[in-house]
């Protein structure tokens, strides 16, 4: 017997577990909503820009040989400038098709992207050194790594930088203003082109950010997009689709559904915990738990 | 209550619709009579077609009754209330876009024909007779609204007036006891005009009662048996067009000018 | 290059039918199903390699019946629908006498209703699942061991190891669960305690949930039987929360070596049960032939970590070309026959068949060795 | 003469076993009709209703589960001390079965999940069935989990002690997936000319329009996903019964994106759509193949080509095909009128 209590170490565990693993899911899930509520796009690509972000960070890490922390707002930046390009040459052409069209070609773009990176990295994992040290940091009878420590203050940051952007910022102001109405908007003299490519850019960076955060947390691999991608749209749905807070909020909810779940009802089913959320949640409250207003199909 | 009059086929008592904080209707009460064409006219945003949602289902009302020959259409779904014969048509153009003004028809005539899945399954010798009846029953109500010979052609090529033709005619399909027009004509030319016109007295020969919101007052004075004004979610009056033409608060309120208008 | 094209649409469209029709033949086949793309990717690819080395050495040799031998390699893309695709392709379109494959349980299962089908036999060079050879396919010859043989060759080191208590972690498949069962039923026998019993998507990479429960059992021991990838996640992370139970892994898919790399000071400490010792290759049965498959691999600048993988390709083309030398001609029926009473030399140990499963119907299974060795500092060493 | 046309079609598909004596190509045709009866079913409800419904595979999967638990029967504790059993039935009734339960799931999920439309309906049926994926991954005493049920029997017909067909050989099993396409295709084609099918087009089209003239929404949509999942799970019983292995994998969601890419590129809404997107898709797979091409080259050609006909081709190839073909014989007959309607359009 380790603790005195080792059921309340164990919950203490998790709850700190869920609490890191959470930063990392609202980063995912507000990238997501942004680009659904002001572009009305379902980005099914966006896990593949989670890939990216990773595969950047160990390009530059392990292939090129650059400083760790140079090396993470490099990937960064290589994923917003990738969104750009998607947005430039995918959707800019398909302005006002409907929902389905641009899923699909989303879908398209997903396949296409993780398939090249198949091709360009292979299928073995690769791992990403980081500069922090192998030792944990213990805080009484919990410990996390120091690498997972960073992850969330980063995290954290750039979540908080994203609020500051939507909600400080004249391209914040039409990006609102859009999501609000986007015919009103072009009317007051927002450049809705402009918006849109700016949307999906800061909403891939976003994704890109968090691949690059964890990737040398974990492994990477091409598919590692698909769960990210899956994941992003259960915590979107929590949250309501379109609402930051709510991707937010439903990023710790769904970080520490899992944990709990897979640590006090069934690991094999961890994974599951965000779909039967969904489905949950869209037959009891369609519109989310934090929607702002009904946004029914 | 009014509404054991048997000649009363649509009763509507104490309606109000709110969208947030906005009230577009407010305590409205009128009813339409067996056989007669009733106008509902008034400014923009006076609530016209929020009670035609509330009519026909659209929208659920935040008060109020409306019966139908005294069955009861709050809280029926717009299906439910198109079986009772209770038909709209759309202020915006609404046809099936992408298929032929014949199938337009056809897919309208959903009610009139009484297929069942497994019968369809195993193709019965009932289906196929009644896929006859039904292209038959197409042909007519083409014929009526005077579009026969655009049958084949797509409804999205057809020009704006054959369209608000192909709406009614869609509407028609479904066989109503009850029709409620919103807007025909609105975009037509005079002429299209008039020949709407003789399609609605038609359609009222054939026992067809009609509720219609128009703006084009030389239309609704000319075809309405009585008709209702309203401004601001409220009735402000209600009578023979005569009587409204001459009614000092419609003059006031909204008619005068837009009448004169008109005119020319 | 048109008429190439041209040739390959045909034979898409079945026009290939009599120019497939075997003439003379001046090579004998071999197909080769691995996993290539997709989860297992790695692995297969490392036994390809192996069973390529095999190819190039037998050839050297003089082939096989005065034939030289040539693998035919399809990727059944870690996927059971593929699996049997390339089985279908391998037998029907290339004409192979005899089949390696198809590295996990799930795609070895798969395949096999199509060797009964066109009585192929195959030779299994990495699945563990006991069904494989227990439901009466008689053209079934594996070379690795299963789960409940790897356990059964564990039981020594219970006592020396002096586990008391024992938590396990498996990746959520017939490898990882099946590992779980036998090695559980043993250390019951052994009385020894279980813990908790924690599975794993195979494509999960954040294990903090599960090892956080494994910290509050209180176990000495954890049993992990995964991929090598998983293995090195989940060293680090039971690093990082201080998992103080020793890890030992099962099933040979471990790659100390990989491990080293990969994983850094969290893989020190940690054992592994593994069926070929290339740090040591004079621990091996048959030490020659080790030393020779490490020098080629490395000659050929193959991945160091897949050493304890393409093994197995070596062993598994080594003994389908003696059952075909024993069988005097390339036909599967003759192969199938024949291998059952071949002797061979492999990296692994000796190889010869044992029956299992149904009686008329068995299969055949082969005894083969493990071994434990542990990563110290840094290195491998024997334990 | 469009009749003869079809069963010129049907003739010669009959005759592909008599003179094509490649099993393997053999083998790619009766895939590729497994997935061209998946492709027709999901038709229905994309290109009918117009409903993206990105769990199809889900009731895939069902119908081979369903089928291959009937065939093999199984016993389950659904309570510690509550045991169902069920003995092995014949493999033509779990086919049956197999259909008839994904069916009763297409009726509970459409009851389901029509509450909601767009986006929030393409997530909820993805969720869907990744949460089926994980309970055959994870129900290990029902589904085998990931060990996967194999050794599953294959078809016999017959009555017993006069004759047997068994469908254990591939011309066999051709001829059966023939038959079960044409039956799909068939009841397919009925209800699009009918009365359900003309509602299900409405509700496409216009649906306050359909609600307007009577058109039960819910129920037709619900009635297009009962059909639907239903042949969905025919063809996965027919996968099931012939691979003779099911793992958790045949949920990936990636079966499902390979149906749609099918029903997309050959045309959604139209009968011969699926057919020939299902015949392209079915058999692009080993035409890579046999090019030797890595197995992401035939993924990205997917994306790729997804893109491009979302482009270009935005009903796909058969209606491109016919405008084509009516264009050509329009202008060949009278071409100004034509000319100027299309203008005005325009």
């Amino acid at each position: 017997m380790r603790g005195k209590i080792p059921n309340m170490d164990q919950l203490l565990q998790h709850i700190l577990n869920a609490l890191i693993l959470g930063g990392t899911y609202a980063l995912l899930g507000i990238g997501l909503t942004l680009i659904f509520g002001i572009m009305r796009v379902v980005n099914f690509a966006h896990g593949e820009l989670y890939a990216f972000g990773a595969y950047m960070m160990y390009l530059w890490v392990m292939v090129l040989g650059a400083n760790f922390y140079l090396a993470l707002p490099l990937a960064v930046l290589l994923g917003v400038m990738l969104g750009a390009a998607m947005e430039l040459v995918l959707l800019r052409r398909l302005r006002g098709a409907d929902i389905d069209t641009t899923m699909l070609v989303m879908i398209g773009a997903w396949i296409t992207l993780q398939n090249v990176e198949q091709m360009t990295w292979s299928g073995v994992a690769k791992s990403i050194n980081t500069p922090f040290p192998s030792s944990p940091l213990v805080l009484g009878s919990v410990s996390l790594s120091w690498n997972r420590l960073f992850v969330f203050v980063v995290a954290l940051a750039l979540i908080g930088a994203t609020y500051a952007v939507i909600n400080r910022t004249k391209l914040g102001k039409a990006m609102r203003a859009t999501f609000q109405d986007r015919d009103t908007a072009a009317l007051m003299g927002v450049d809705i082109n402009w918006i849109h490519t700016a949307t999906f850019a800061l909403g891939s960076g976003l994704a890109a950010a968090a691949g690059a955060l964890l990737g040398p947390v974990f492994v990477v691999v091409p598919t590692m997009g698909d769960l990210a991608s899956l994941k992003a749209f259960a915590i979107v749905i929590l949250g309501g689709l379109g609402s930051i807070p709510g991707a937010t909020i439903g990023g710790f909810i769904l970080a520490f559904m899992e944990e709990l779940g897979a640590g006090y009802v069934s690991s094999g089913y961890r994974d599951a915990m965000g779909f039967l959320l969904i489905i949950v949640i869209l037959l009891v409250k369609p519109t989310g738990l934090f929607a702002q207003k009904e946004r029914i199909g | 209550m009014s509404t054991s009059q048997p000649d009363r086929e649509l009763v509507v008592d104490g309606l109000s619709i709110r969208f947030g904080g906005l009230t577009a209707v407010e305590s409205m009460s009128f009813h339409v009579a067996k056989g007669e064409i009733l106008s509902l006219i008034g400014p923009n945003g006076a609530g016209k077609t929020s009670a035609f949602n509330a009519i026909t289902g659209y929208i659920e009302p935040n008060g109020g009754t409306i019966a139908y020959r005294g069955i009861r259409l709050n809280g029926l779904k717009p299906s439910q209330i198109a079986a009772h014969g209770v038909v709209r048509t759309f202020q915006k153009t609404s046809v099936f876009m992408g298929q032929t003004a014949f199938d337009n028809v056809l897919l309208g005539l959903h009610l009139a024909s009484r297929q069942r899945p497994l019968a369809i399954i195993f193709a019965l010798p009932s289906v196929a007779r009644e896929e006859k009846e039904l292209a038959e029953e197409a042909r007519r109500i083409l014929a009526f609204v005077g579009l026969e010979a655009r049958g084949a052609l797509l409804a999205s090529s057809l020009p704006y007036g054959e369209l608000r033709l192909l709406e009614v005619a869609i509407a028609l399909a479904a066989k109503p006891r009850l029709l409620l027009l919103d807007e025909p004509v609105s975009g037509m030319n005079p002429s299209e005009t008039a020949s709407f016109m003789q399609i609605l007295a038609r359609i009222r020969a054939l026992d067809i009662t009609v509720l219609l919101v128009e703006h084009d007052m030389k239309m609704v004075m000319g075809v309405s048996d009585r008709v209702i004004c309203l401004n601001q979610g409220r009735i402000i009056a209600d009578g023979p067009p005569a009587a409204i033409q001459s009614d000092r608060e419609v003059i006031r309120a909204y008619l005068g000018e837009r009448y004169t208008r008109a005119q020319d | 290059m048109m008429s190439r094209t041209f040739k390959t649409a045909l034979a898409v469209l079945g026009a290939t039918l009599l120019a497939a029709t075997a003439s003379a033949q001046d090579t004998i086949k071999i197909g080769v199903t691995q996993p290539l793309t997709g989860a297992f990717a790695a692995s297969g690819t490392y036994v390809m390699q192996g069973a390529k080395i095999a190819e190039e050495q037998i050839n050297k040799a003089g082939g096989v019946l005065g034939k030289k031998i040539q693998l035919i390699v399809e990727d059944n893309k870690s996927n059971p629908t593929e699996a049997v695709s390339t089985a279908e392709k391998l037998i029907v379109r290339e004409k192979v006498p005899v089949m390696l494959g198809a590295w996990s349980s799930t795609l070895t299962l798969a395949v096999m209703p199509k060797l009964e089908e066109y009585k192929v036999p195959m030779l299994v060079e990495t699945s563990s699942s006991g069904k494989i050879t227990t439901s009466g396919n008689p053209y079934v010859f594996r070379i690795s061991p299963t789960s409940e043989m790897e356990a059964r060759a564990f039981t020594p080191l219970v006592k020396s190891l002096g586990i008391k208590k024992a938590d396990f972690l498996a990746t959520n498949n017939d490898f990882g669960l099946g590992a779980s069962k036998e090695f559980s039923e043993m250390l019951k026998r052994e009385n020894v305690q279980i813990g908790t019993m924690e599975v794993m998507d195979p494509k999960a990479t954040d294990f903090s949930a599960q090892l956080a429960k494994i910290k509050a059992s209180g176990s000495d021991t954890l049993f992990v039987t995964t991929a090598v990838e998983q293995i090195t996640l989940i060293l680090k992370q039971a690093k990082d929360q201080q998992v103080t139970a020793r890890i030992i892994t099962t099933g040979g898919s471990n790659s100390p070596d990989q491990l080293i790399q990969q994983a850094g000071d969290a893989a020190n400490g940690s054992s592994h049960l593994v069926f070929f010792t290339p740090w040591f290759p004079e621990a091996v049965k048959n030490p020659d032939i080790a030393r020779t498959f490490v020098a080629l691999w490395n000659e050929k600048k193959h991945h160091v970590g897949g050493l304890t993988e393409g093994f197995r390709g070596w062993d598994g083309i080594y003994t389908i070309v003696e059952g075909i030398k024993a069988a005097g001609k390339a036909e599967p029926e003759a192969i199938q026959k024949a291998l059952w009473g071949v002797k061979v030399k492999g990296i692994n140990g000796d190889i010869a068949f044992i029956k299992q499963g149904p009686a008329g119907r068995e299969s055949a299974q082969n005894v083969p060795s493990v071994y434990l060795v542990k990563i110290d500092s840094g290195k491998v060493i024997r334990q | 003469m469009k009749q003869g046309l079809t069963i010129a079609w049907l003739l010669f598909l009959a005759s592909v076993p008599l003179w094509l004596n490649n099993l393997y190509v053999l083998h790619v045709l009766i895939m590729a009709g497994i997935f061209i009866i998946a492709a027709m079913s999901l038709n229905l409800l994309l290109g009918y209703t117009g409903q993206l419904s990105l769990g199809h595979v889900a009731f895939f999967g069902i119908g081979a589960y369903a089928s291959s638990l009937a065939s093999l029967g199984f016993a389950v504790h659904l309570l510690p001390d509550w045991q169902v059993s069920v003995d092995p039935k014949p493999v033509w009734f779990s086919m049956l079965c197999g259909t008839l339960i994904a069916g009763l799931c297409g009726w509970a999920i459409g009851r389901l999940s029509f509450k909601v439309r767009g986006a929030y309906f393409v997530i909820v049926t993805v969720s869907f069935a990744e949460v089926i994926r994980l309970v055959a991954l994870n129900w290990v005493e029902l589904t085998q989990g990931p060990m996967a049920l194999n050794n599953i029997p294959y078809l016999r017909l017959g009555i017993p002690g006069l004759f047997e067909l068994s469908f254990l050989r591939k011309p066999a099993n051709y001829y059966l997936v023939l038959a079960v396409g044409v039956i799909c295709y068939v009841v397919i084609r009925r209800l699009v000319h009918s009365r359900a099918g003309r509602a299900m087009i409405a509700l496409r089209e216009n649906e306050p329009l359909a609600a307007s003239v009577g058109v039960d929404v819910t129920r037709y949509l619900v009635l297009a996903t009962i059909v639907s999942a239903g042949m969905a799970g025919a063809a996965g019983a027919l996968y099931a019964h012939y691979v003779r292995i099911v793992d958790p994998d045949v949920f990936l969601f990636i079966y499902t994106v390979t149906m749609v890419i099918m029903v997309v590129t050959g045309g959604k809404g139209t009968l011969a759509g699926p057919i020939v997107g299902g015949a392209i898709f079915g058999l692009l797979p080993e035409t890579l193949r046999a090019l030797e091409a890595p197995p992401e080259v035939q993924w990205v050609t997917y994306g790729v080509l997804m893109v491009l006909v979302v482009y270009f081709l935005p009903d796909g190839i058969v209606p491109a095909l016919r405008n084509w073909w009516h264009g050509r014989s329009a202008v060949a007959a009278a071409p100004a009128p034509e000319q100027a309607s299309t203008e005005a359009a325009r």
